[in-house]
């Protein structure tokens, strides 16, 4: 089994567990962080393919395509905390599903 | 592709409402109110323009950098593009007049909202290049920029409901969009290459691609609420500023169904099978059914117009099953595909023009009463009878009554399915239009009906009224030109092509 | 094998050993305080061997210079972080005495 | 042997994702997820993704890490005060399966299983599709750069980097948008510390110097705009922590300027050679080295100062409750 094997079988676990993750948790903070998670599975599976042929340097395209996806997905996240926030500052909730 | 005449204006298309939305920053409220109503106008203006040199020229692309695919990004301005963009900006300028008077008469108490107007251009940005992009990263960057901004204007109002919704929307766009980057992932793996034109010669069917092709298309469904992924929809479309939800429903849904029509026709082809056509349609007519359903349940205007969004977005995707080919049905011997076709980019009109009319209704609604409670719209017609005429008009349009828009989309749509003998999708388009008329005409009766126990209406600009109107007329009007935009829309190298399967059942082709 | 190596394997191990029984004292140790006395003094202390171990290695003064401007900042930031945080528990800690004095 | 180090970095990063979703206590969800990124970062190393690493560790576990223990102090604090029942944060905050009925759970794990095992496939059975190595190789002369990884980022794909510095802009508009307000204040005395004001003062220098250099370094080896934006925030972020607010207090014109110059300079060049006959972002080879400096430097001040923004934003989030539980 080749390294990018390994990592790119786990990336698929990886999408999975956050995909689980989102579905399955209530609390906001723990749904926000289930999306990165499943981000993070996305991005190794991106990179893992950039090294698989032996030449001078790893395909540049899907390193850059990462960058930009992190830089995405935290501005994502960072309006999802803020959103979390102020819910939580105005009704109290943490979660979508107990409502009071 | 790259022989196609090159033009600055796919460019521009994106630029400019950036340009203008940053140029708002330096203002305060008022005065990016003002760019950002002058900035909606200067967009629109270039749209027409750009849009007269495609009737002229045909497909006109942009080669980013002057870098050609694979290595670069290519945006590509066809027929059915410019159709999704000068839609975008028709029903953008009318709704950014509405706003302007809008946010005005709501300046007092809340300040005017002065992230309305920079937001707005991002997004009407974001749209743009999400219809123009061929590249399929850069697509994913598009619905991030769509989606923060559209969450970020839906939020506008500040009521928790609004932000419990706004976050609802947002982690299930986040959710759908890192699907789609999966399936572009494991693409670029199998490929080496992100754009469309290439990938749709180069693909090959195999276990690979037909995994794409699921995270993509589930993912696309999330974002565009599709059942059984609806469920984000209707607090958020019916929690935002009025302007806002019709923004939201009018357009940005839309740009994500463009995107799943794109990609099935032009790239998945090679592992589209007859059943997974069928599976979109069953999605679709389920949401028909469902979500007029719940609309004629709802109590309150907004909820309504909301829940009524999933249904019409449903009949978008009962066009799937027709475009998929049963296997050695070939396009020419297709007649079904035109009907199809006519029938998608019509349902999106019809519904963008009616339901952008119907929240801006719901908007003066609320303006005049308060709530959208819809008891007391008893004796509308007397009080307001050009809002009224709006929330008729755009009614019968989405019940598909003649000569409307939505008319031309549902008889095309039953027309395709019955010359393709797939009638067992009749009875949900038939019932779908059943409960429309079931809740629009509980609308009308209400508004017609002449005892009036409850306060009057408060007197509302009438300049907003006229905002509606003029949309609810323009899913009448659309049906005009039926004829010359079907020709103009032939330019477009997929318009009235289907998707022709190369495998018989079977999950994967190469096994 | 020559002597570089040897020692090089040494200070790494030697490095290892702090690491690990700094994160040994993090999850047993009972309390905030003790935790920050195992998680700074420890860990500082291993990636210190640790630091020098490389340096050895890798013998060039330029890598050797930023190596140690490596450790050196890590252990100005640690050092302050666990300043602030003792000083937060310690400001925690009295306001509680206080409330249930009162 | 170097598999065996792969096997147990993919291992790990597994156990923390799962630990993470599992853990009934907000703050160790948290700090799993931060050794989760830093097993990520870890990871892009083996793979030979410097830049990814840097990347990663700076954004995603550093800044992200930040805002959320920012969020956790907020969470935390207000739910002492008002509910006053931990355990029944706790039932909301316990994992999967105790709160879904169980035939719903059931069959979403048979689902997620099925997608499981379809994407592994998927993945094992993937064609070699080569990707764009050779090509992105052969065109790096004309580039302006020789880190091909900045070649991508700011000339071959310099489109989706210019969009993503608005996503940056924009999540700021957006949380601006939740919270209400433009206005950014000055930080509460209570962060302010004598000795952590000393350390500010002596890495500020430092953390400009080194933004500064792995800005420049982008150019040839892993570094970058983003990357070294994320420095020049972080020294903003401390200032602001110390008591300096360099962002709050400067006029208002001059931070939206800051604020759009990354994305404004950036189209406007765009535009400029636009005008010239070329393409949107297209730089004349022969100086292309020089104008892509430019518009990173541009860009990594824009970015550097839209992360302190957001931070600021996030900062005052916290003391809102406080004043108006002070007042009332």
């Amino acid at each position: 089994m080749e390294t990018y094997q390994i990592y790119s079988l786990t990336s698929a676990v990886l999408f999975v567990i956050g995909l689980a993750g989102v579905f399955a948790s209530g609390h906001f903070i723990k749904k926000i962080i289930a999306t990165n998670i499943m981000g993070g599975g996305v991005f190794l599976c991106l990179v893992s393919f950039s090294g698989r042929d032996a030449l001078a340097f790893a395909d540049p395209v899907p390193h850059a395509l990462v960058i930009t996806g992190i830089v995405v997905a935290v501005s994502s996240a960072a309006f999802a905390l803020s959103l979390a926030r102020r819910i939580k500052q105005l009704t109290g909730k943490e979660s979508f599903s107990n409502d009071k | 592709m790259t022989h196609l005449p090159t033009s600055p204006f796919p460019a521009l298309l994106v630029g400019l409402p950036v340009l203008l939305a940053v140029l708002g920053l330096f203002f305060r409220a008022r005065g990016r109110a003002a760019v950002g109503l002058a900035g909606s106008f200067l967009t629109a203006g270039l749209v027409f323009v750009a849009f007269f040199e495609v009737t002229q020229r045909g497909t006109l692309i942009h080669i980013l950098g002057g870098w050609e695919p694979p290595l670069g990004i290519l945006l590509r301005l066809d027929p059915l593009a410019a159709v999704f963009i000068g839609l975008t900006a028709v029903v953008g300028v009318v709704i950014s007049l509405y706003s302007w008077w809008y946010l005005r008469a709501r300046e007092a108490c809340t300040g005017g909202f002065p992230l309305f107007w920079p937001l707005w251009l991002f997004l009407w940005a974001g749209l743009n290049g999400l219809f123009l992009s061929n590249d399929l990263f850069n697509l994913f960057v598009a619905i991030e920029v769509v989606g923060i901004s559209a969450v970020a204007l839906a939020v506008l109002s500040g009521s928790s409901a609004a932000l419990a919704a706004g976050l609802r929307y947002l982690l299930a766009a986040i959710a759908g969009s890192m699907a789609y980057l999966f399936g572009v992932a494991l693409l670029y793996g199998s490929t080496g290459t992100l754009d469309i034109g290439i990938l749709g010669q180069v693909l090959e069917p195999g276990a690979t691609t037909t995994f794409a092709l699921l995270v993509i298309t589930l993912g696309l469904m999330i974002k565009t609420a599709s059942f059984p992924f609806h469920f984000w929809l209707p607090p958020a479309h019916s929690s935002a500023l009025p302007p806002v939800s019709a923004l939201l429903s009018a357009l940005v849904v839309k740009g994500t169904f463009y995107l799943l029509l794109r990609l099935w026709t032009e790239v998945f082809g090679v592992s589209l099978t007859f059943a997974v056509g069928q599976f979109l349609g069953l999605a679709g007519a389920i949401a028909v059914i469902w979500g007029s359903w719940q609309a004629l349940m709802q109590d309150r205007l907004k909820l309504i117009v909301a829940h009524s969004s999933v249904a019409q977005l449903g009949y978008l995707l009962m066009i799937f099953p027709l475009l998929v080919l049963a296997p050695g049905v070939t396009a020419g011997s297709a007649d079904w595909l035109y009907p199809a076709w006519t029938a998608g980019i019509y349902q999106v009109l019809a519904h963008a023009f009616a339901k952008a009319s119907l929240f801006l209704s719901a908007g003066i609604i609320v303006m005049a009463l308060g709530h959208d409670r819809i008891q007391s719209l008893r004796d509308l017609v007397a009080w307001m009878p050009m809002t009224a005429l709006a929330i008729g008009i755009a009614g019968v349009s989405l019940i598909g009554l003649p000569p409307s828009g939505g008319f031309m989309a549902k008889w095309m749509l039953l027309k395709g399915i019955f010359l393709s003998g797939q009638w067992w999708w009749a009875p949900a388009a038939f019932a779908g239009s059943l409960l429309t008329a079931g809740y629009v005409f509980m609308l009308l009766r209400l508004a017609f009906a002449p005892a009036r126990e409850e306060g009057p209406f408060r007197p509302v600009p009438r300049i907003l009224q006229v905002c509606a109107l003029l949309l609810a007329l323009g899913s009448f009007l659309i049906v005009l030109p039926a004829e010359s935009l079907i020709r103009f829309l032939e330019g477009s190298e997929v318009f009235g092509t289907g998707i022709e399967t190369i495998m018989e059942g079977g999950a994967y082709g190469n096994d | 094998m020559t002597i570089t190596e040897l020692m090089t394997v040494i200070l790494l191990v030697v490095g290892c050993f702090f690491f690990l029984a700094g994160t040994l004292g993090v999850l047993r140790f009972p309390d905030l305080f003790s935790r920050l006395h195992a998680l700074t003094k420890a860990d500082n202390l291993g990636l210190g061997f640790i630091a020098a171990g490389m340096a050895l290695h890798i013998a060039s003064p330029w890598a050797a210079l930023k190596i140690f401007f490596i450790w050196f900042f890590t252990l100005l930031a640690s050092s302050t972080s666990c300043y602030l945080i003792a000083r937060f528990q310690r400001g925690q800690d009295q306001a509680g005495k206080r409330k249930e004095g009162a | 042997m170097s598999v065996l180090i792969d096997i147990i970095l993919a291992i790990l990063a597994v156990y923390l994702a799962i630990q993470c979703l599992l853990a009934p206590r907000l703050p160790q969800t948290m700090f799993l997820f931060f050794a989760f990124g830093l097993a990520l970062a870890l990871a892009w190393v083996r793979l030979g993704a410097v830049d990814v690493a840097i990347a990663e560790a700076a954004i995603a576990a550093g800044f992200l890490g930040v805002l959320m223990i920012d969020a956790l102090r907020d969470f935390s604090h207000a739910l002492n005060k008002r509910q006053g029942n931990p355990t029944d944060n706790q039932k909301t905050l316990s994992g999967n399966g105790t709160k879904l009925p169980w035939l719903p759970g059931v069959a979403l794990g048979l689902g997620l299983g099925l997608f499981l095992l379809i994407a592994l496939e998927a993945i094992w059975k993937m064609p070699d599709g080569g990707g764009l190595t050779v090509l992105a190789g052969e065109m790096l002369p004309v580039s302006g750069v020789g880190n091909p990884v900045t070649a991508v980022l700011l000339n071959y794909r310099g489109y989706d980097t210019w969009l993503e510095i608005g996503v940056i802009l924009m999540a700021l508009l957006a949380i601006v948008a939740t919270g209400g307000t433009e206005v950014y204040r000055r930080p509460g005395m209570a962060a302010r510390d004598p000795l952590l004001r000393q350390v500010i003062l002596f890495f500020t220098p430092i953390l400009f110097l080194f933004g500064a250099f792995l800005l420049y370094a982008g150019k040839a080896a892993p570094g970058g705009a983003f990357q070294a934006a994320v420095l020049w925030g972080a020294m903003g972020i401390l200032l602001h922590l110390g008591g300096w607010p360099v962002f709050a207090v400067i006029p208002r014109w001059l931070r939206q300027l800051i604020l759009a110059l990354g994305l404004g300079a950036f189209l406007l060049m765009g535009f400029l050679f636009m005008a010239g006959g070329g393409a949107l972002f297209e730089y004349p080879p022969a100086h292309a080295g020089v104008l892509i400096l430019i518009v990173e430097t541009l860009a990594a001040i824009s970015i550097a100062a839209a992360l302190t923004a957001i931070y600021t934003l996030f900062n005052q989030m916290n003391e809102e409750p406080d004043q108006a539980d002070s007042t009332n």
